[in-house]
C-alpha cells in the first residue's frame, strides 16, 4: 500500500495546526475565537449593525471555509475534524462571535451531520435570544434528488450563496431579507465534479477510494463519496461535454439564459488544468447560447489532496445578483 | 431494572473500552457506505467521557449522563456527536424522575429519531435502539444474541438517511457503522444487569 | 510506467488554451495581446504615465505569471511553452503593450533561456526608442553560487520583486529609480524549496524525476531540476528545521531583523499542509528572535503537478518594503 | 567551398529531417542535465523553417538565413532559441559579402559566444562549433567523424552555463544536448558537400 505523502505533524493535530497557521499568516482579515477552531473577522467595524453570516463544516477543504471570512462575505467560519462536522459549542462561539445585535444567518452544507450540529447550535444561540436563521445548500446534482434519501450534497456552489448572502449583509439586508434571498438562489446553484484520484485523510492514512492510472470517476463528492459512473480518462472537452450535459438536463438550459460559473480544483489540479477546462466549458456554454455573467477559477472548496475539478452553474434570474457575485471582499482566498 | 450510578459508570466504562478496541473496525464499516471516520469519531467522544467521569463523583444519573452528553456533543461532531449527544441528554432529563430501563432507552430512542429525522428501517442505530425500546417495553428480556440481530438487520437495508443513502441500493450488503456501535453500547448496558 | 492523467486536451496545445481560458475568465483584469501568448492589463488607466513592469517565463507555474498582472503589479506577463522561456518577439510584443511613454522593466527569472530571450527582446525594443531596464532574479539558494557556473535560479521571491516594483511603479517610480530599487531587493531575497514529487510536462508525458513513496528532495527547482539531497519523508517541522537552517546560513540571521515570508505550494500540496507548514515556520523564525512584517500563503509559483513546498524569505532593511508589500493591487491571484 | 542557395535549402531540408527523427533522443539527453525539452524546442523550430522554406524562393543565401533566423528566434524560445537564432542571424548578415563555410561557421560562433557569454569547455554547443569553425580557418576537411568526436568530447566535461550548471560535477558523463543538435546540423552542412 502506498504511504501517505503529506507535509504534517501528527495526523491527530492537523486542523488547530492548520488553523494556527492560517490566522497567523492573515492577522489582518481573521482571528482566533478563543478555545476554538473557529475563526472571526478581524475588521470587527465591517459587521456593526450587520447580520452576521456563519458557515462551516469539516476540515480538509481549504480555502472554504476560512478563506472566505472578510468584510463583504463570511462573519466566521467554523473548523470541524477533517471531513467531520464541527461541533454544536464551537458553532455556538462563532455565531456569538458574528452577532452584533442583527441576528446571524447560518450557511449548512446539506450533511447529516453538519445539519445536526448547526441545528443544535441553532437551539442553543436561541436560548440566548440570538436570532437565527439558516439554510441547507444542497446543490450537487450526482446523486438523485429524492425525498427519501438525506438529499444533495453541499458542494462548491455553495460560494456562490456565502457571496450573495455576505453582499447582502454588508449592505445592510436583514435576516429576514436574507432567508428570502437565500430561498432564491438555492435552486439555482448546481454542481457535478469528476475525480482523476482519492484523497487521503491524514488519520485514516490511506485514499478513500483508489482510480486506476487511466480512470477517472464522474460525480464524486468532496468527501470522496462515489459517483455515479467511472471511464477512461477523457480529453477536457469530453469531459465538458459530459459535466454539462448534466447540467443541462438539470437546469433545462434555454438560449439566451444567464449563468454564473465556478470552475474548482480539487486540491492536487494545477490550475493550468483547470483554465484548460473552463475555456471548453464557457465555448460549451457558448454553443447553448447561454450568456455568461460571472466566472471564477481555482482551488476554491477542495478535497484534501484530491486530483479533479467541479463545476458549479448559478443561473441569474435577477441581476441584482450580479451585483452581489462582484461586490468587493476582503478575505484570504476569494 | 433500575440503572444506579455505579452500574452507569461501569456501563459507558465498558463502553468505552469496546470503542477503544473495535475504532478500526467501526471505520472499516464506514468506509464501503460512509466516509471512514465513525471509530475516530467515537472514540474521540469516549476518551473524552473517560477522562471526565473515571475519577469523578456524580450526585445522580441525571448528572452523568448530562456529562456524558456535553462530552459527545462538543467532542465528536459528525452525524454521531449529536445523535449520542442527544440520547445521553434525553436520558438525562429522563433520569431525573426514573432510571428504568425501558424509559431511559425509550427516551434516547425519541430523541435520535427526532434530531436525526429517522425512523426505523432507513439503515441507521434507530434499527437497533428502535427494537430495543420495544423489546423493553413489552417487559421482555433482550439478549446480547437479540441485539447483535438488530445490528445485523441493517445489513440488508437500502440506506434512506445519513451518508450512506448517497449510494442508494448499493448501501446493501453492509451494515450501518452507527448501528454497530449503538449495538456495542445496548450490550453493554444488558451486561450491566440493571 | 505510470499513464500522464491530466486535464487536458492536445499536450503540444495546453498553453494558448490556457491563457485562452485565462484572458476569458478575467476578462475585467487582463486581455490577450493580439497573436501572442502574452497578456496585459485590461485598466489601462492604471498604467498612464507610469514605467510598464514586464515579467513572463516557461509556463507551468500558474497563477505565476498571468496572475500578477494588474493595477499596482505586473503590466505584461509572457507565457512561454511549458517550461520553456517565451520568445523575444512575444516579449517585445509585451514591452510595447506595457509602455505608455515612461520606459519598460523587466523582470527576469535567471535562466539561459530567460536572460537571452528577454535581451534579445530588450534590443529589439531598444531599437525602436523604448527605453528598457532589467532585473535577472536569482533568489534559489538550493545552488551553489559560483561566477564559474550560470548562477542561482529565479523561483519563488522573485514575486516579492514583482510587488516591490509593481507598487513603486504603480506611485510613478521612474524607470532608474526601478533599476535601484530592484538593485536594493535582490540580494535580500532568498528561496529554498522541497518536493515530495516530480512534476510531468504535457509534452514529456511522463514525470521529469521520481521519488519513492516515502522519499522527499531538497533544494528541487521549479522545472525539475534536482536538488541536493534525498531522504526519508519527514514531519513540517523537520522540513522547517532544514530550509530554516539553509535560508539562515545564507543570511546570517540577527535578532531582531525584520522578514516577509511567502510559503507556496508547488501544485499538488493542499493549502491545509501549507498552512502547517506557515505554521511551523513562524515558530522557527520567533525562535530565531526575527520579526515577520508579512506573510503569504498559497499555491503562487507552482511546478505542473508537483508536490512540495518552498519557502521564500525577504529581509526588510527599509520599512518602505512593507508598504511595497501591502500596497493594494488588483491581480487573480496575489 | 562557398553555398550556393539550393546547396543551403538542402542542409536546412537535411537538418529539418534529422531534427524529426532524433527528437526524442534530443529530449532524453537534455533529460537528466537539462529539462527534458530540447527535441521538442528544436522540432518545434526547424518545423517552421521547413514550412518557411520548402515551398519558397529566395534571392540569395542571406535572406533564406534571415527567414531562418526569424523562424528560430520566434518559435523556439529556450536557450536554444536565442542561441540558434543568432548562429542565423549573424550567418546571414555574413553572407551578404561572403558564402564560405568558414565565414559562416565563424560569423556563428561569434554570434553564439556573444549571446551566450559563453566559452569553449564550458559543456554547451559552443564545444562543436568552436573546433569546427577552427578546423575550417585553418583550411583541415571535416568529417562527419570529426564533428562526432566534438560532440562526444562534451561529455567528460563540467557543464558551468545553462542549465546542466546546477549539477556542478553530476553533469559529467553525460552528452551536452545542444552539442548534440549542433553536431547534427553541422554534419548536414559537411554532407551538402560546399
Ligand atoms: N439522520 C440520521 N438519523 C439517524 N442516524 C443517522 C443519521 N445520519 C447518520 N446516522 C448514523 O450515524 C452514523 C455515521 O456516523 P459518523 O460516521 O460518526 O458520522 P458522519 O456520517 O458524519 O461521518 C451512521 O452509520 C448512522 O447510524
Ligand atoms: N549560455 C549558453 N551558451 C551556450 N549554449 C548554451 C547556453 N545555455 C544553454 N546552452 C545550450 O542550450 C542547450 C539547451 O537547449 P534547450 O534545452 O532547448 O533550452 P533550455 O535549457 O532553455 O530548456 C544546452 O544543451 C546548451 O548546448
Ligand atoms: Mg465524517
Ligand atoms: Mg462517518
Ligand atoms: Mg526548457
Ligand atoms: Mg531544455
Amino acid at each position: 500500500m502506498r504511504q501517505m505523502k503529506k507535509i504534517i505533524n501528527d495526523p491527530g493535530n492537523v486542523v488547530p495546526e492548520m488553523v494556527q497557521g492560517l490566522v497567523r499568516s492573515n492577522s489582518d482579515i481573521v482571528e482566533l475565537i478563543p478555545n476554538t477552531e473557529a475563526v472571526v473577522r478581524a475588521d470587527k467595524e465591517s459587521m456593526k449593525g450587520k447580520v452576521g453570516i456563519v458557515s462551516g463544516g469539516g476540515s480538509g477543504h481549504e480555502p472554504t471555509h476560512a478563506g472566505f471570512v472578510g468584510k463583504g462575505m463570511l462573519s466566521a467560519a467554523v473548523c470541524g475534524e477533517v471531513f467531520t462536522s464541527p461541533t454544536p459549542d464551537q458553532i455556538f462561539e462563532a455565531i456569538k462571535a458574528s452577532n452584533t445585535g442583527s441576528g446571524v444567518f447560518l450557511v449548512i452544507k446539506n450533511y447529516s451531520g453538519d445539519v445536526m450540529n448547526f441545528e443544535m447550535a441553532q437551539d442553543m444561540a436561541e436560548m440566548e435570544d440570538i436570532p437565527v436563521k439558516s439554510v441547507v445548500v444542497d446543490d450537487d446534482i450526482a446523486v438523485e434528488n429524492s425525498t427519501y434519501t438525506q438529499g444533495r450534497r453541499g458542494v462548491a456552489g455553495t460560494l456562490f450563496m456565502h457571496k450573495i448572502l455576505g453582499a447582502a449583509a454588508d449592505l445592510g439586508a436583514s435576516l429576514d431579507d436574507l432567508e428570502a434571498l437565500s430561498k432564491q438562489v438555492l435552486p439555482n446553484i448546481k454542481t457535478i465534479a469528476v475525480a482523476l484520484s482519492g484523497a487521503t485523510v491524514p488519520e485514516v492514512g490511506k485514499p478513500g477510494f483508489t482510480l486506476a492510472d487511466d480512470e477517472i470517476e464522474y460525480g464524486v463528492g468532496i468527501h470522496g463519496e462515489p459517483g455515479y459512473r467511472r471511464e477512461k480518462l477523457q480529453p477536457s472537452k469530453a469531459l465538458v461535454e459530459e459535466l454539462v450535459g448534466k447540467l443541462k438536463a438539470e437546469f433545462n438550459f434555454k438560449p439566451g439564459e444567464k449563468y454564473a460559473v465556478i470552475v474548482n480544483g480539487m486540491g492536487a489540479t494545477p490550475l493550468m488544468e483547470q483554465y484548460i477546462f473552463m475555456n471548453d466549458v464557457l465555448d460549451k456554454l457558448a454553443d447553448e447560447k447561454l450568456e455568461v455573467v460571472f466566472t471564477k477559477v481555482g482551488n476554491l472548496m477542495t478535497s484534501l489532496d484530491m486530483a479533479g475539478i467541479s463545476l458549479s452553474l448559478f443561473k441569474i434570474e435577477d441581476d441584482r445578483m450580479v451585483d452581489g457575485l462582484k461586490h468587493e471582499v476582503k478575505t484570504i482566498a476569494w | 431494572m433500575a440503572l444506579t450510578v455505579e452500574q452507569a459508570k461501569t456501563w459507558l466504562e465498558d463502553f468505552y473500552t469496546e470503542i477503544e478496541a473495535q475504532k478500526q473496525y467501526l471505520s472499516d464499516l464506514d468506509t464501503p457506505i460512509g466516509d471512514g471516520d465513525h471509530g475516530n469519531n467515537m472514540a474521540r467522544g469516549m476518551t473524552a467521557v473517560h477522562e471526565d467521569i473515571s475519577d469523578a463523583d456524580f450526585a445522580s444519573v441525571s448528572d452523568l449522563f448530562k456529562k456524558v452528553a456535553m462530552d459527545l456533543i462538543s467532542k465528536v461532531g459528525g452525524a454521531s456527536g449529536p445523535l449520542y449527544g442527544t440520547a445521553f441528554l434525553e436520558m438525562s432529563k429522563t433520569a431525573a424522575g426514573s432510571t428504568e430501563l425501558k424509559d431511559l432507552v425509550s427516551a434516547a430512542l425519541a430523541g435520535i429519531e427526532k434530531r436525526g429525522k429517522a425512523t426505523t428501517n432507513e439503515k441507521t442505530m434507530i434499527d437497533v435502539w428502535s427494537p430495543m425500546a420495544e423489546k423493553l417495553n413489552s417487559d421482555e428480556a433482550v439478549s446480547e444474541a437479540d441485539i447483535d440481530q438488530f445490528v445485523e438487520s441493517t445489513k440488508d437495508m437500502v440506506a434512506t438517511k445519513g451518508r450512506a443513502s448517497y449510494l442508494g441500493e448499493r448501501s446493501v450488503g453492509h451494515i450501518d457503522p452507527g448501528a454497530m456501535s449503538s449495538g456495542y453500547l445496548l450490550k453493554a448496558l444488558v451486561k450491566v444487569g440493571a
